[in-house]
């Protein structure tokens, strides 16, 4: 695998060598293990983030027994889980269903590859990185649908069914969002967007952030597009029947992904490890928990979509944003070249709210009736 | 022996085998998973061939994309832990995939290979894009079949279309 | 497929669909006319564990009390003092109970929180069966108990410990939330005394 | 060319986070959409109309109580008026008038169950559900009151309710119907204009006027078809001929509709309220009667517009201390009618909506 | 106020429309013979001043001798409402005609009536127990079972 460009370091780990991974086991062990500690550190403080500030949008308190403010909750939850009997269905397909956890979570781990903590420091600094976030993320997909199948429950089935549909849609607005980006930055590697990024883009790309922002949401199906695992409708979807430490493999992947989706917004659009006075890394943090803050904000608040109107909104509202979006960047990006930002901006502002204002008064969440 | 040939023997065991099992397990289903390994191990030897991009398109369009459309044919249909059973079209199957096997065979022992000694430093991406849109590029088979799979698309859509 | 077509608008299933229903309902029925002895085999039983296992257990039960998720089984009227319960006055969530599971696979305590009719029988025991041990059941008002004012009917099952082992008993009708909130601590209580080494002879 | 899958049976329920109870759906889809469904219902029969045959008058209170558990206080009501035909007795004003400030009050409680649990079958995570329960909890606090109990009161008595109010009862109230349309704003503003809520339940299960008289559809259901019918003014009944409020109707009859109809009936509770504050007359609140008394020979029908619909109870007697028979005409169970002609050719989400919008409560329907 | 209108002047009515339908009328109530109860149902629900659009409820009472099957009816447009009653003879295998084709909120109804007291309504398209399951013996309402 090519690395592009020399890393700088901020401790004093040696290069990595063209010819990885047959050298250098150093730089990949120390990150994995930062990777790990990061993201299940982070998973668990968002759950009990989530947790707590879900019950304040509801008039509640929140966990707040175990340890201080609650904050072992996810500890005890953790450890129960865990020892929890494991149940394989007796009609299931046992490996499929086996298999499905680990399918799903894996992936989630490798996102944070190519995710920058600070300048330079991430596992791999691949020239396709964005690429590779998108490839990744979508063989989540195929550990859901194994749960689906593998359960042999009908609920987990419509759960898996519908979890192929939705992220399929929603792959295309979202890889469009990004080639913006892409297009801005002129470069694949997330460490060079974040280096790109003079202003975050979410100022120049307001209309990117919100195809994707949506789509992201949609591919880690929190609400409004919790569909596969939609409670009141098909019980707990494709993890109907998981229990033990399976559930709790997916219990991760779950809050992994919004962390990871999170991370990669914060990477794109919200210019990273940037930022005065604090450390990198603690700005990068920040800005992860801010997107994340609104990933909930938007779960305690919104209903949710019915199935065709989520393809609906994919296909009729964000697709053809996304391209006109592409558009009008490239056209920025030749037109306006050395331009200064701030007009670029208002003009960006006033694109995006004409164009969503717009589109969607012509634009319907229709569906209806079949005749059966 | 260095890694880059260890990681290859391994993706190389693993494809071939994953390969097998598509066509000799019954289940329709595992079938389809054992061929989504198949590609996601072919990513992989691209990795080790320093074809990062290419790797990731693999993962992208074939692991995220085609399989779940064949993971959806699957979930169409009727029979899917003992397979098909109507093996009526075995022989020509056996002549044709010979054929393709010696085809292929051919082709591989009389390419001329080129073996870069070194993997490229700088990112492949540009090189590539170059080479495709670039001066005597394939611009215009790359949009000519743009414009086929759009037609194909629309077909589609008014094939499927309620009256 | 059970749908079949007859006169019209109206398609409905198969009798024998519910003739099996009727025959199971009639089995568990006959089968569960003695209530089952309460798990309280920790109250009489020698306490002599080494220290590894004891620290163990507190830790052990130190999670599994701080994170029970209740299962959806809300039959009857006692449902919406539970559910007053999870609301903002009294909060179970302040347990970490609010993750209300709707998969029994996923869940630790039962809630029974209201009458249960032999109809409803085979699938309350198959909720229970279906949850992963350790699990622990909480009978939640009279009707849980012991039927309550409809014990006498003809399709009331009186009590939950018919059909399956109630660990905790919280009186009422419908109990007060704040008698559910005592009722859970006690669970509590309970759990805390537990040991793996029961789970392993078991 | 139409792509059909094959049609597979889901059962919902009769344990699902969203029936609402122990009711079952046994659903036929293809792919997500509802080609057949067939209402499994029984599973909470606990046989009351015939434990009541065996108890006294008084004795059949409680089990009211346990009918609508979400609305005991009309059913207490309904059951009181049909004995107090049966038997000629009449209640003192200041009964009647405590009897129409309990029902009100429970009316609010329930249609702010139904509304919370509706949008929360629309997925809005237990976020509206619990606003309302929050305004829940100060009615029952002003049961509490005056019962002494939270869920299932038995405060109305056969002549009367059971005893007076406390002195601190009508200033609580009075303050607390002054901040209630306020909170019943909050609740709509929130919501009423989400499109993705629009979305939802707006042209979804739609129950024409024509259908929603002849499946004797009652109560918010019936209203949002666009019939204007409430017993309240087709039957006056206790006090409700002294009251001004208007009866909400809906046009479409979807579930929007019914969302509507319920939330404008909370407003015209609440104004009931307030002019049942304005008038309440001093006095006794009962009229002495045994607790175990022999009504002549005959039968009687008592009817109220409880918060699902028509409630009545059709007793039976044969001069006996015990009803001959005792049959509960249940909204819920009636209502239900509707579900097939509401739920067909729509997707498995929206039949959990136009179920929701019912508002069905399973002790009523099964009895 | 909803007026309950009187079952001597409808029975009259009746009586003229489809002689030997009526048995008795006493106050707000017609007791009709069980043959003709389909024709007089369609009757009270079509004649226009009398539009019995609305069957409020459907139950039977179990008098020993006699199970009666009492159908309240309501116009909603004229706001008045009448109370029919079919008697059914006998303790076993007792049949009635159904009126789900007139009034489509007897459905639930029947079959509650079917289950807890054992008459079967001919003609309704889903006769079978609702509340309790199939084979559960007797029938819980009817006086006779303890």
């Amino acid at each position: 695998m090519a690395i592009a460009g020399p890393i700088t370091y901020y401790g004093t780990l040696p290069q990595v060598p063209p010819d990885w991974p047959g050298g250098f086991w150093g730089h990949w062990g120390t990150f994995v293990g930062i990777i790990l500690v990061f993201v299940l550190t982070l998973v668990m403080g968002f759950i009990w983030v989530e947790r707590r500030g879900i019950a304040r949008f509801q008039a509640r308190v929140g966990p707040n027994r175990v340890g201080p403010f609650g904050l072992l909750q996810p500890v005890a939850d953790a450890i129960k889980v865990l020892l929890k009997e494991d149940i394989i269905p007796a009609s299931g397909d046992k490996v499929v269903h086996w298999l499905a956890p680990v399918v799903a979570f894996v992936p989630v781990l490798l996102i944070f590859a190519v995710v920058p903590f600070w300048d330079g420091a991430l596992l791999a600094d691949l020239n396709i990185g964005i690429l590779y976030v998108v490839a990744v993320s979508s063989l989540t997909t195929i550990g859901i649908f194994m749960a689906g199948w593998g359960s042999n429950n009908k609920y987990s089935l419509l759960g898996a069914m519908r979890a192929i549909a939705q992220v399929v849609s929603y792959e295309i607005p979202l890889v469009l969002s990004l080639v913006a980006v892409v297009l801005l930055a002129g470069s694949l590697s997330l460490n060079d967007i974040v280096r790109a990024q003079n202003i975050p883009f979410i100022l120049l790309q307001p209309l990117g952030f919100f195809i994707f922002f949506l789509a992201a949401c949609a591919e880690i199906n929190r609400t409004p597009f919790d569909l596969l695992e939609a409670e009141s409708e098909i019980v707990a979807g494709f993890h109907t029947e998981y229990s033990g430490m399976k559930f709790a493999l997916f219990y991760l992947v779950e809050y992994a992904e919004a962390v990871a989706i999170s991370a990669i917004i914060a990477t794109l659009f919200l210019s990273g490890w940037r930022g005065p006075l604090l450390p990198p890394f603690l700005w990068f943090l920040l800005k992860v928990f801010a997107v994340f803050f609104l990933i909930f904000w938007v779960r305690s608040t919104i209903p949710r979509l019915r199935v065709d109107q989520v393809m609906a909104f994919a296909w009729k509202f964000l697709l053809p944003l996304a391209f006109l979006n592409l558009l009008i960047t490239g056209v920025q990006v030749i037109v306006w070249q050395g331009v200064l930002p701030w007009p670029v901006i208002f003009v960006n502002l006033a694109i995006m709210v004409v164009l969503i204002v717009g589109w969607s008064s012509f634009f319907r969440l229709g569906g209806g009736r079949v005749e059966v | 022996m260095t890694g880059v040939d260890i990681a290859f023997w391994i993706l190389a065991v693993v494809s071939v085998v994953a390969a097998v099992l598509v066509v000799a397990v019954r289940d329709v289903f595992r079938a389809a998973l054992s061929l989504i390994l198949c590609l996601l191990a072919a990513a992989g030897i691209y990795i080790t061939l320093s074809a990062d991009f290419v790797a990731a398109v693999q993962v992208l369009i074939y692991v995220g994309a085609i399989s779940i459309l064949i993971i959806l044919a699957v979930v169409l249909t009727r029979d899917v832990q003992r397979g098909s059973l109507t093996n009526r079209l075995k022989v020509p199957a056996i002549i044709v995939a010979l054929l393709f096997f010696g085809a292929g065979a051919y082709a591989v022992l009389n390419t001329p290979w080129q073996v870069a000694r070194k993997a490229p430093i700088e990112p492949t991406t540009g090189a590539l894009a170059g080479r495709l849109f670039g001066e005597g590029g394939y611009l215009l088979s790359i949009e000519i079949a743009a414009v086929l799979l759009l037609a194909a698309i629309i077909g589609a859509i008014v094939l499927v279309r309620e009256k | 497929m059970e749908v079949t077509e007859k006169s019209g608008f109206y398609v409905y299933s198969d009798v024998e669909l519910d003739k099996n229903e009727g025959i199971q309902i009639e089995a568990l029925k006959t089968a569960s006319q003695n209530s089952i002895p309460d798990p309280d085999r920790w109250l009489d039983e020698e306490t002599q564990r080494n220290i590894l296992l004891t620290s163990l257990d507190a830790i052990l039960n130190w999670a599994r009390r701080s994170s029970l998720w209740p299962v959806v089984c809300f039959p009857a009227c006692c449902a919406f003092e539970l559910i007053a319960t999870a609301a903002s006055r009294f909060d179970i969530s302040r347990f970490g109970m609010e993750v209300i599971r709707a998969s029994p696979r996923q869940a630790d305590v039962m809630i029974t929180a209201g009458t249960l009719t032999w109809k409803m029988a085979p699938n309350v025991r198959r909720i229970y069966e279906q949850m992963a041990e350790p699990k622990w059941v909480i009978a939640m008002g009279a009707c849980a108990i012991s039927g309550g004012t409809f014990a006498q009917s003809y399709s009331v099952v009186p009590g939950y410990n018919r059909i399956i082992p109630v660990d905790v008993y919280i009186p009422g009708c419908p109990p007060r939330p704040e008698a559910l909130l005592h009722g859970i601590r006690m669970l509590h209580n309970k759990i805390a005394k537990q040991s793996i080494k029961q789970e392993a002879g078991k | 060319m139409v792509l059909k899958a094959e049609p597979f049976v889901v059962n919902l329920g009769p344990v699902h986070p969203s029936t609402h109870g122990v009711f079952r759906l046994r659903a036929t889809l293809d792919g997500e959409v509802v080609v057949n469904i067939e209402p499994v219902i029984g599973y909470l029969h606990r046989g009351i109309e015939k434990l009541a045959e065996g108890r006294t008058y008084t004795q059949n209170i409680p089990f009211t109580d346990r009918l609508d558990y979400l609305a005991s206080m009309s059913n207490n009501l309904a059951y009181c008026l049909a004995v107090e035909k049966l038997a000629g007795i009449t209640v003192p004003e200041r009964g009647d008038y405590l009897r129409v400030i309990m029902a009100e009050l429970q009316r609010l409680a329930s249609h702010l169950i139904a509304v919370g649990a509706f949008l929360n079958d629309c997925g809005a995570f237990m976020t509206p559900i619990l606003y309302m329960l929050r305004e829940r909890e100060k009615i029952l606090d002003h049961f509490e009151m005056v019962s002494g109990q939270r869920l299932t009161y038995a405060y109305m008595r056969i002549g009367g309710v059971s005893q007076d109010i406390p002195e601190e009862f009508l200033p609580a109230l009075g303050k607390f119907v002054a901040g209630m349309p306020g909170y019943i704003d909050e609740y709509d503003g929130l919501i009423k204009e989400n499109e993705i809520f629009l979305a939802r339940t707006k042209g979804v299960g739609i129950l024409p006027k024509d259908l929603a008289i002849n499946i004797s559809a009652s109560g918010p259901v019936l209203r949002a078809s666009g019939v204007k019918w409430d017993i309240r003014k087709a039957d006056p009944y206790s006090v409700y001929d002294r009251f001004e409020f208007d009866i909400p109707t809906g046009t479409a009859g979807d579930c929007y509709d019914r969302y509507r109809v319920r939330v404008e009936e909370m407003r015209q509770s609440v104004r009931i309220l307030q002019q049942a504050m304005a008038q309440i007359p001093k006095g006794k609140v009962r009229t002495e009667i045994p607790l175990t008394f022999r009504p002549p020979v005959g039968e009687a029908y008592g009817h109220v517009e409880a918060p699902k619909g028509e409630l009545g109870f059709y007793l039976v007697s044969d001069g006996s201390i015990a009803p001959y028979r005792f049959h509960c005409r249940a909204p819920s169970l009636i209502n239900l009618t509707a579900l097939r002609d509401m739920m067909i050719g729509w997707k498995v989400a929206d039949a959990i909506i136009i179920f929701g919008s019912i508002d069905i409560c399973m002790g009523e329907v099964d009895r | 106020m909803t007026v309950a209108l009187s079952g001597k002047e409808i029975a009259a009515r009746l009586a003229k429309q489809f002689p030997g339908s009526i048995i008795e009328a006493t106050g707000n109530t017609i007791l009709v013979k069980a043959d003709s109860l389909p024709e007089v149902a369609a009757f009270l629900k079509n004649a226009p001043d009398l539009s019995f659009d609305y069957l409020v409820s459907l139950t039977a009472v179990d008098y020993w001798d006699y199970f009666e099957v009492v159908y309240r009816l309501t116009s909603i447009p004229r706001n008045h409402s009448l109370v029919l009653k079919v008697r059914c003879q006998g303790r076993a295998n007792l049949h009635l005609p159904s009126v789900t084709g007139l009034w489509r909120g007897a459905d639930f109804q029947e079959r509650e009536v079917y289950d807890l007291f054992g008459i079967a309504f001919d003609g309704h398209p889903n006769m079978k127990r609702i509340f309790m399951w199939e084979g559960f013996q007797g029938h819980p309402l009817r006086r006779d079972y303890l």
